[in-house]
């Protein structure tokens, strides 16, 4: 027996929400992708899954080990820098010893550039690089890969933060009512006309830009949008009769806020969220884009994009079709999403008299 | 039967200020409750009727401090709820508690019905968790569903079982009062008396005073001791049962009576209604507010608000009425 | 009154003219520039844009004498003739008579009298054009209406250069207050060949030229101003600018990166031989590019990690994989000026050598990432703070390298304004520096250990010591050029083993594309060319137009032109020798 | 008696419009604040200018001529900071600024030199003839998309065309931008790379001119539209799908209206409040421009104006602006309320 | 010949949780001139059987399944759905349960009645005006002529309710079908209505199908009656005969749940315990067995069908009761 018991209103919302394929194979999809992601770093990687040398077993995925670890040398004969674990493999195989190194499926991170090329970089798709090298000689596809980790997380982070925060002061406008309210809504009015990419940069200039300061940034304005619909579910749903009757019997502000009108104001929270997701993605990636995202050499889907629409890149197809497709596909995915849970949550059965 | 009184209702107003013009001012107010005073004895049912959207569910929610009344006194045994402090009224809502109208939405959908019953136990913090389950069973069981279902959620279940849960849920503070706004006009008439039966049981049980809203005559005759008659804020009249039944000293409750269709249609009669309908509460015609609907209208009726009066026809103790032509009727 | 009479005029006469004495007149030139213009005042805010080489070029700022861009003698210009007294400050002019303002008023001396009271005035809103008139002049003065005379602050060993100065229509042009919004689009009367015609704010502008200009048949001026209109269109973005020109609508183009250069030239107007692309070889001193160390911060105190640094910093693989081994690599301070000590050996990509000082440094032992740490548990780790996206491909890559041997490099862009200022500030601890030098090198600016007390100079490394103030001071103040060439090479020396500049490459070329119907003189553009508004040597051939018109129209090939280097001042030659001759060292 | 319903939407406009000023005055004061904290304003810019140091790429220093010595002097600072107005205390340059907006005038820009009205006015018209083509577009096609869909319901047009708005809400305007122009500019020749109108637009016949400006306004439009294309799309679609299925459609049909009267002559009437209450939104956001999709096709409009105000610190340009796009910001929500009131005589204008 | 004759309709709701069995083989007939009404509780089916003769059933989720409605003679449910609006507003005109959604809050009320005028008889204008005026008069509205110009939202439920009506009026039918037209309504304005109707009646000879759950207003304004229960037609006859002598269970155990003057608390109130059976998985045999006092195996096996047990009084009952001796 589960302890945990859903809501059957929860439960059948998200009975509904499986049944509605696209939006449920989405959801996998994503969150298979989103998952895999997270393993980054053994799937996109110069570093070797394992190495088993000597009877010891190493795991340099996060660890650095030195070229003398493994009896390697480079052309200017240092063992001290990192161990190359690609060459490594061809000497095991080589040399028929019992050693034997696992590398991830693609070899390569998103940071090392790879000039080992006749042309300059960028290269297109070879048996080396699936998706080619940009313009860097990095690879597109641990760049893409990473990227997408990296959106992922930022978007998901950022609207988790916004819709926490929103949900918070929309339900306070909406259930304190009154001139709270009407106070906070100017001053909403006020914040949300500020132009966003002035503050990305004020800020950028007195912060080390990076993951956490743009996304505190970001978040500064995140919060906005919730409150609106927040405000208009609690000033509804407190009048309903069952507030009214746990006010009856005493009950608090916290919990009738908490464990009353919550619960039941929780539909535009959970319909809006991927949506919000999408405007996170696309908004990192256009920030990324003009230049005041991420900083380099963060692997970015907007500075992907930026290498992509460069005129000497344009005949580069594989730099653009990458993150392009990546950013359409996820993004419809989300949309798909959004809208199979919209549907879910808030089913209507349009009737029609004809 | 005399008792004393419990509750005491004193020049209770509510109005609701309307807003408009370019500052958003006051413009208008809506004066929902409009000095309105009466008693409620221990152990009685008090039955109030009246039309739609004359103030009966505002004087409920007024009388039980949800809304903060304009002015006037609520007094429970000498205790002031409409001036009480937070913790005061906390202490308060175990004596007073209330019945809803709907038993659809009074029902938080995402909690359970046991939970629901239990939660009032737990704000209050009345006893220990097993006390509190072992409360909660025998709630259940006084309202006459069984305790198995606790687990289950409000939609599940009819709308007479959910009333049930409500009334139960009211009677978990064990409260002295109880305020019923409107609990059987949501339900069918073959469920209506299985909760009237319990209303009235329960009130035999332990000894429960209602404030018993409704705009269903037959239902207010059935289950009232004494009848307050409510047009457009404020009482026209209030008496026992029986002389308010029989001998209506108001013209408006003369008005409601003669409206009620009587379910044998060998009585079949060719009335003609009453014409008109309940005028705005934020414009209240001038006077007595019936005048324009009155049969019996006359200049004063239009002039001047006429007070709660003692009929005096039948001798009848406590049988007032606001009407300046009473006596010619 | 002074007596003139004493004076024995310099001029000169000798010199080939500029541009291409059979060059003809008219047609459209189209080209384009990335914002449109700020202002036409050419001093006050925003005087000195994009647009500031436009207007010196076509309508003010003609110099008095200057000096002829392939020979470097000094040549008439708006003067005719000059003299410089033995006091190395005082130079008479004599007013070339013929000069005339675009509205027929004559341009006498008072006009230039003019102009320095208008350099003084505080109405312009210009400091950098009030510090200069301070610092450079101690008076210009009308002597006669066509003799003029300008005394310097300081002795200088090259006078003309130093105090110059141009002519301001003092018949149009006020100086209270207000000035600078009064005169912001205001159409003043030029002295220069060319007029604003037109302009459609955000659009473009256009130029027209003034078919009987008082300089039109000067000696140095034949050939040059051929093209009847300019038209100059705004096009913020040079990629675009790009595609424009392959659509035929500009008619010049210049091609900024090398990778464009390598791999977007095979286009179908160039296969047709519609269009042509040129390198053409200058010369034209680089100025100071490249990495610059704090040397306020701790990390870069040390001489050792510097020198690491230097010898990390792999400018063959950028300039082979990024650059298409387009550039050469500086190694001097001042390179291509005079006073570049050519003996200097390039630090070169070196991981060995980069160790040893690392080592020396302090930097032995790798951390957990792979970073290098000190004795103190301190990394070897710095942050490079820069102003410019497009090297955001190149610094990645040399961060990769840095990281590779254990120094990390944080990159930090930022808004260019913003890395100038902190640079200014010395609020970085690695940034990238660009400045543009003159013709001479002013290492003042750069080294003086008076400049290292204050922020806010051009002194961002922080550098300087008792020495190296004595060599510049020779290079200053010394008339006797060999002493100046000996301590600057001594100084250029000591700046490389100091090691806190990394300088970059130099792109000792102009690489452009044109139109077929656009013509040039046999060797493009005079040797001392920056940039295409510099000289204005070139025409547009009526005859060729029509028939590539024709072609166009007819999708048929004028066949491919495939010379695209040009060196006429061996300046290629040159400086591959120079590298040759230190890569044997 | 309750007021009359057109002195109350009066009486609502008005005071909705005296409390846009409070809001302004906020908004203004709180980037007028931010204004005094980012570095790089216009005196550090000049420093950057007298140095020569450009925006440097690949090939070092884009040439400037004349490369002054050392920096500014305090007294010649002091002077600049009177010129652009940092002499004085932040409170007094607001108060100073806010009288100078009580006369409409937004000051002179740092940059162009110029009266940011001028600025702001020569920029507009092409912000307002993108955005209102762009308008047009997204409703002229929407609703009639909408209501079809609507009609078809759950139909293979109906699915198909959803898939498609919504890959067209997943692809960000400015990428399909940069594909289409890479496409249809750069690879073929079939749309201009740029700009407004062509060279000689005005040597062109009257139809020539409308060509040519069709011609220049096709791909942008459709990069403005394509976002919110979806949106309104499947709002008007839901609308009318719900208003179909109100009882009072269901009156009009046992009334005795046929099918398709009842769905025309009411349910279509209802289903475009929701419409009308995007609106004014929409129409400010669309008017002040697409900064990303401005700068993919070089249009020289309002969004391209504000970005690069910004990033050259051009403070009365920033100012000026969002003075004007909140403006017409809450002008707009005002705009799309009254239109609903219009619509919807169900909306009282009590809070 | 009746005017309205209903046959064996079946009508089902498609909902998530299963098919919802509204209506379920449901049969009665209309007289002309004949106030019919139809009672049961919530939920069991009223609306639904009312909205299937109109052909009006939401469709999705509803769906009416088979069955006939004959009006004068020819099959509604057969019709080309183009007839339609032929008939509905012109030979049967209804009047919904909801007076507060079923009028278009953006169209002013002459503008909503001047539609029926327009269609029915090619009225527009001063004269439509006029007539507008006039029915409105009738249904007891004062300052009709300012009502035409006002908003649905502007009036009061008792309003809208009698706009509906001269809205049914003014399309002189021949049926009326009057869903539960007094339920949102105050007994004072319930009275009116009620009244209006019964003019209507008296006036024009309009038959009516007056839907209702209180036992009161059926014993008060209609001539026949037939009573649903969970989907089902249980007992149709006269009002007399039903309050006088109903024969099945349900509709005694309705009849005396009635709260009656008089009675006081001292009495319980007869009750018929228990709930309505679900339709989604209705319980073979009798609906109301689980209910019913005198349920026997039979009935909750067998499903019992409407049978005549006197002169036009039809029961559902494998044990109708007995007519009490009068
Ligand atoms: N929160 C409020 N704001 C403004 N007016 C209100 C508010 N609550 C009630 N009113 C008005 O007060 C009057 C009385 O309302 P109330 O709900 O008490 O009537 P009621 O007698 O309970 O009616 P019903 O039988 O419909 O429940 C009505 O005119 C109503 O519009
Ligand atoms: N649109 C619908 N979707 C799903 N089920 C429906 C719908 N309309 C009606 N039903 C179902 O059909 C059954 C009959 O509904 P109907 O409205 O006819 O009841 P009713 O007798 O009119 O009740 P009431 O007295 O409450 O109006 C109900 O059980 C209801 O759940
Ligand atoms: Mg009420
Ligand atoms: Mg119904």
């Amino acid at each position: 027996m589960m302890r945990w018991r859903l809501n059957p209103i929860t439960r059948k919302r998200l009975q509904r929400f499986r049944r509605i394929r696209r939006g449920f194979y989405s959801f996998a999809v994503l969150l298979t992708l989103t998952v895999v992601s997270l393993f980054s770093n053994f799937l996109a990687n110069r570093r070797a899954i394992v190495v088993s040398y000597e009877g010891t077993l190493y795991f340099p995925t996060f660890q650095y080990h030195d070229m003398a670890t493994f009896a390697q040398q480079d052309e200017y004969g240092f063992d001290d820098v990192e161990a190359d674990y690609l060459s490594l493999q061809v000497r095991f195989a080589a040399d028929e010893s019992n050693n034997w190194v696992l590398m991830p499926p693609v070899p390569f991170d998103p940071y090392e550039p790879d000039f080992d090329y006749a042309e300059p970089p960028p290269n297109a798709p070879d048996s080396r690089h699936w998706f080619g090298t940009d313009s860097q000689g990095r690879d597109v596809l641990a760049r893409l890969l990473y990227g997408f980790r990296i959106s992922i997380l930022f978007a998901v982070t950022l609207v988790f933060v916004g819709q926490v925060s929103g949900t918070a002061i929309g339900s306070l406008q909406g259930f304190i009512g009154g001139r709270f309210d009407i106070y906070s809504q100017r001053f909403i009015e006020v914040w949300s006309t500020l132009p966003f990419l002035y503050v990305v940069i004020l800020l950028a200039t007195f912060f080390k830009p990076g993951f956490l300061l743009l996304l505190a940034i970001m978040a500064l304005f995140e919060w906005i949008r919730m409150t609106y619909y927040m405000r208009t579910e609690m000033y509804r749903e407190k009048t309903k009769e069952y507030c009214l009757a746990a006010r009856s019997f005493g009950a608090s502000r916290g919990r009738l806020i908490f464990r009353h009108l919550l619960p039941n104001c929780l539909t535009p929270l959970v319909t809006i969220t991927p949506f919000a997701v999408v405007g996170a993605i696309s908004a990192l990636t256009a920030l990324d884009y003009l230049g005041y995202g991420l900083p380099a050499p963060t692997p970015s889907w907007g500075e992907m994009i930026d290498q992509a629409l460069a005129s000497q890149n344009r005949d580069k197809l594989w730099l653009s079709i990458a993150p392009f497709s990546a950013i359409s596909i996820t993004l419809l995915l989300v949309t798909l999403i959004g809208e199979s849970i919209r549907e879910a949550f808030d089913p209507k059965q349009y009737a029609q008299y004809r | 039967m005399k008792a004393h009184a419990l509750v005491e209702v004193r020049n209770l107003r509510k109005h609701y200020p309307v807003r408009g013009g370019v500052f958003g001012r006051q413009r208008d107010t809506v004066r929902a409750v409009e000095d309105v005073s009466f008693l409620l004895h221990a152990g009685e049912t008090l039955g109030l009727v009246g039309e739609s959207g004359c103030g009966k569910s505002t004087l409920g929610r007024t009388l039980m401090r949800l809304e903060e009344p304009t002015t006037g006194d609520v007094l429970f045994e000498g205790r002031n709820l409409a001036s009480a402090s937070a913790a005061e009224l906390f202490t308060l809502r175990r004596d007073v508690q209330m019945i809803f109208q709907d038993p659809y939405s009074s029902l938080n959908p995402r909690i359970t019905i046991g939970e629901a019953v239990r939660e009032p136990l737990d704000i209050h913090r009345l006893g220990s968790a097993d006390d509190r389950r072992a409360r909660v069973d025998e709630l259940f069981e006084a309202v006459g569903l069984s305790p198995k279902v606790q687990e289950r959620y409000p939609h599940e279940f009819s709308g007479g079982q959910r009333q049930r849960v409500g009334i139960a849920r009211s009677l978990a503070l064990r409260p002295r009062v109880i305020v019923a706004d409107e609990p059987v006009s949501a339900l069918d008439v073959s469920v209506q008396g299985q909760v009237l039966n319990l209303l009235v049981q329960l009130q035999r049980d332990l000894g429960l005073t209602y404030l018993f809203i409704s705009h269903d005559l037959s239902v207010v005759e059935y289950l009232s001791d004494r009848v307050a008659v409510m047009y457009l804020g404020r009482i026209v009249e209030i008496g026992r049962r029986r002389s308010i039944f029989s001998a209506p000293a108001h013209p408006y409750t003369r008005a409601l009576l003669e409206s009620v269709p009587i379910a044998d249609p060998r009585k079949r009669r060719d009335r003609v209604p009453l014409q008109g309908e309940t005028p705005s509460a934020v414009h209240p015609p001038s006077g007595c507010a019936f005048h324009p609907r009155c049969p019996l209208a006359a200049a004063v009726c239009r002039g001047e608000v006429p007070a709660l009066e003692s009929v005096r026809t039948d001798g009848d103790d406590g049988h007032l009425t606001a009407c300046h032509r009473h006596e010619e009727i | 009154a002074e007596d003139l009479s004493a004076i024995d005029w310099v001029t000169n006469h000798d010199d080939p003219p500029i541009g291409d004495p059979v060059a003809k007149k008219g047609g459209t030139f189209y080209t384009s520039m990335t914002s449109y213009p700020l202002t036409l005042r050419v001093v006050g805010p925003n005087s000195n844009d994009a647009f500031a080489g436009w207007k010196r070029a076509y309508t003010m700022s003609f110099s008095l004498v200057m000096r002829h861009p392939t020979t470097d003698n000094y040549i008439p210009m708006m003067a005719t003739h000059w003299l410089v007294q033995s006091d190395g400050r005082t130079i008479y002019y004599k007013l070339d008579p013929d000069a005339r303002w675009s509205d027929g008023q004559p341009l006498t001396a008072a006009d230039y009298v003019h102009t320095w009271h208008m350099l003084q005035s505080e109405n312009i809103v210009d400091p950098s054009f009030n510090q200069y008139a301070r610092d450079y002049y101690e008076e210009v003065v009308e002597v006669e209406p066509y003799v003029l005379k300008v005394v310097g602050k300081v002795e200088s060993w090259r006078p003309l250069d130093m105090f110059d100065i141009w002519a301001t229509p003092k018949h149009a042009v006020t100086l209270e207050e207000g000035f600078p919004e009064r005169y912001n689009s205001a159409v003043l009367p030029v002295q220069g060949p060319y007029v604003l015609t037109e302009q459609v704010v955000g659009q473009y502008v256009v130029f027209s030229r003034l078919e009987d200009w008082w300089g039109r048949d000067k000696h140095y001026m034949q050939g040059m101003y051929n093209v009847d209109q300019i038209h100059i269109r705004v096009i913020d973005d040079n990629d675009r600018a790009f595609d424009f020109f392959k659509k035929g609508e500009l008619s010049y183009y210049t091609v900024n990166t090398a990778k464009k250069w390598a791999e977007e030239m095979d286009f179908d107007a160039i296969r047709k031989g519609w269009a042509h692309r040129k390198r053409l070889f200058v010369d034209y001193p680089q100025g100071v590019y490249g990495f610059a160390m704090n040397l306020e911060k701790p990390i870069f105190q040390n001489k050792d990690f510097r020198k690491a640094v230097q010898h990390l910093f792999n400018f063959d693989e950028i300039n082979t994989k990024l650059m298409s081994s387009a550039y050469y690599q500086q190694v001097s301070a001042f390179t291509g000026t005079e006073y570049e000590n050519r003996d200097l050996v390039p630090y070169g990509f070196d991981p060995r050598k980069a160790r040893a000082h690392l080592q020396a440094a302090g930097y032995k032992k790798r951390g957990d990432d792979g970073i290098l740490v000190n004795a103190e548990g301190q990394r070897a780790s710095f942050t490079l703070s820069y102003g410019s996206k497009g090297l955001e491909r190149h610094m990645t890559v040399v961060k990769q390298t840095f990281q590779r041997f254990g120094v990390e490099m944080d990159l930090r862009l930022l808004e260019p304004g913003t890395a100038f200022r902190n640079g200014l500030e010395r609020e970085y601890e690695m940034t990238i520096m660009s400045r543009t030098s003159g013709l001479y090198p002013s290492p003042y600016q750069y080294f003086a250990t008076e400049l290292k007390q204050t922020k806010n100079n051009n002194n961002v490394w922080a550098y300087g010591t008792a020495h190296t103030d004595s060599l510049i001071d020779v290079y200053r103040f010394d008339t006797d050029k060999q002493h100046r060439v000996a301590a600057m090479y001594e100084l250029d020396a000591i700046i490389q083993d100091e090691a806190f500049y990394v300088p970059f490459w130099q792109a000792p070329f102009m690489r452009f594309l044109y139109v077929d119907s656009l013509v040039f003189p046999a060797s493009f553009f005079p040797k001392r060319t920056q940039g295409m508004t510099d000289w204005q040597v070139f025409w547009i051939d009526a005859d060729r137009d029509t028939r590539l018109q024709e072609a166009m129209a007819a999708e048929r090939s004028l066949g491919e032109d495939t010379v695209v280097d040009v060196d006429p001042y061996l300046v290629k030659d040159r400086i591959e020798a120079a590298l040759r001759a230190a890569a044997a060292r | 008696m309750p007021m009359p319903r057109s002195s109350a939407l009066r009486d609502y406009a008005l005071r909705r419009l005296l409390l846009m000023l409070p809001t302004l005055l906020g908004i203004t004061f709180l980037v007028f604040l931010l204004c005094q904290f980012v570095p790089g304003g216009p005196i550090d810019q000049m420093r950057m200018r007298i140095a020569g140091a450009g925006d440097f790429g690949e090939t070092g220093s884009s040439g400037t001529h004349r490369a002054s010595s050392v920096d500014i002097p305090e007294t010649d600072l002091q002077s600049l900071k009177r010129y652009y107005g940092f002499d004085e205390p932040i409170l007094v340059r607001y108060a100073t600024y806010l009288g100078k907006l009580a006369t409409l005038d937004l000051g002179d820009s740092f940059r162009y030199t110029l009266p940011v009205e001028d600025l702001i006015i020569s920029r507009f018209p092409v912000s307002v003839y993108f955005g209102v083509i762009a308008f047009l577009l997204t409703y002229s096609i929407c609703i009639p998309l909408g209501i079809v869909k609507a009609l078809r319901h759950k139909s293979h047009f109906d699915n198909i065309t959803s898939v498609l708005i919504f890959l067209g809400y997943a692809i960000p305007g400015y990428a399909l931008g940069a594909v289409l122009l890479g496409l249809f500019a750069v690879q073929h020749d079939w749309f201009p790379l740029a700009g407004f109108e062509s060279q000689g637009f005005a040597d062109l016949s009257l139809m020539g001119k409308i060509g040519d400006r069709i011609h220049h306004t096709a791909l942008p439009v459709i990069c403005y539209a394509i976002h919110l294309f979806a949106f309104m799309t499947i709002l008007m679609k839901n609308s009318l799908l719900e208003n179909m299925s109100a009882d009072y459609v269901k009156t009009a049909l046992a009334k005795g209206m046929t099918w398709k009267r009842a769905v025309f002559g009411h349910a279509l009437r209802n289903s475009l409040i929701p419409i009308a209450t995007s609106f004014g939104n929409n129409i400010s956001l669309i008017l002040t421009g697409s900064l990303l999709i401005e700068r993919v096709f070089g249009i020289p409009g309002m969004g391209l104006l504000f970005f690069e105000a910004i990033t050259a610190r051009d403070y009365p340009v920033v100012m000026g602006y969002i003075f004007i796009s909140s403006a017409l910001l809450l002008l707009g929500n005002l705009l799309s309320d009254l239109c609903v009131a219009i619509a919807d005589p169900r909306v009282r204008f009590g809070e | 010949m009746a005017l309205l004759e209903v046959e064996d309709l079946c009508t089902v709701f498609h909902t998530e949780d299963g098919v919802v069995h509204a209506v379920d083989g449901v049969s009665f007939q209309v007289e002309a001139g004949k106030i019919l009404g139809i009672v049961g509780e919530s939920g069991c089916g009223k609306s639904v059987t009312a909205m299937s003769v109109m052909r009006l059933i939401p469709d999705p989720p509803g769906r009416i399944e088979s069955g006939r409605v004959l009006w004068k003679g020819r099959d509604l449910l057969a019709i080309d759905a183009d007839e339609m609006p032929q008939i509905r507003g012109r030979e049967i005109a209804m009047i919904f349960q909801d007076p507060m959604t079923s009028l278009n809050p953006v169209f002013t009320i002459g503008k909503q009645l001047g539609e029926v005028l327009d269609r029915r008889f090619d009225l527009r204008g001063a004269a439509a005006d006029e007539r507008m005026v006039e029915v409105l008069t009738h249904v007891g509205i004062a300052d009709a002529e300012q009502r035409l110009s006002q908003y649905p939202h502007e009036l009061s439920g008792g309003m809208k309710q009698r706009i509906m009506i001269a809205m049914a009026l003014m399309c002189r039918p021949d049926l009326l079908i009057a869903d539960e037209p007094t339920t949102a309504l105050d007994v004072t304005v319930q009275a009116q209505i009620l009244h209006l109707m019964k003019q209507l009646q008296q006036e024009f000879g309009t038959a009516i199908v007056l839907i209702t759950h209180d036992m009161g207003v059926v014993a008060e304004t209609c001539d026949d009656v037939v009573v649903m229960y969970a989907g089902k037609v249980v007992e149709s006859c006269g009002v007399f005969e039903l309050f006088a002598a109903p024969r099945h269970p349900y509709t005694r155990g309705l009849l005396d749940s009635i709260l009656r003057p008089g009675r006081l608390k001292d009495t319980p109130v007869p009750t018929i315990e228990g709930v309505v059976p679900s339709l989604l998985q209705p319980p073979a045999g009798c609906r109301f067995a689980d209910r019913c006092a005198r349920a026997v195996a039979q009935c909750h096996q067998d499903e019992p069908l409407l049978a005549t047990v006197s002169d036009d009084h039809l029961v559902a009952c494998h044990l109708p009761l007995e007519v009490p001796p009068s």
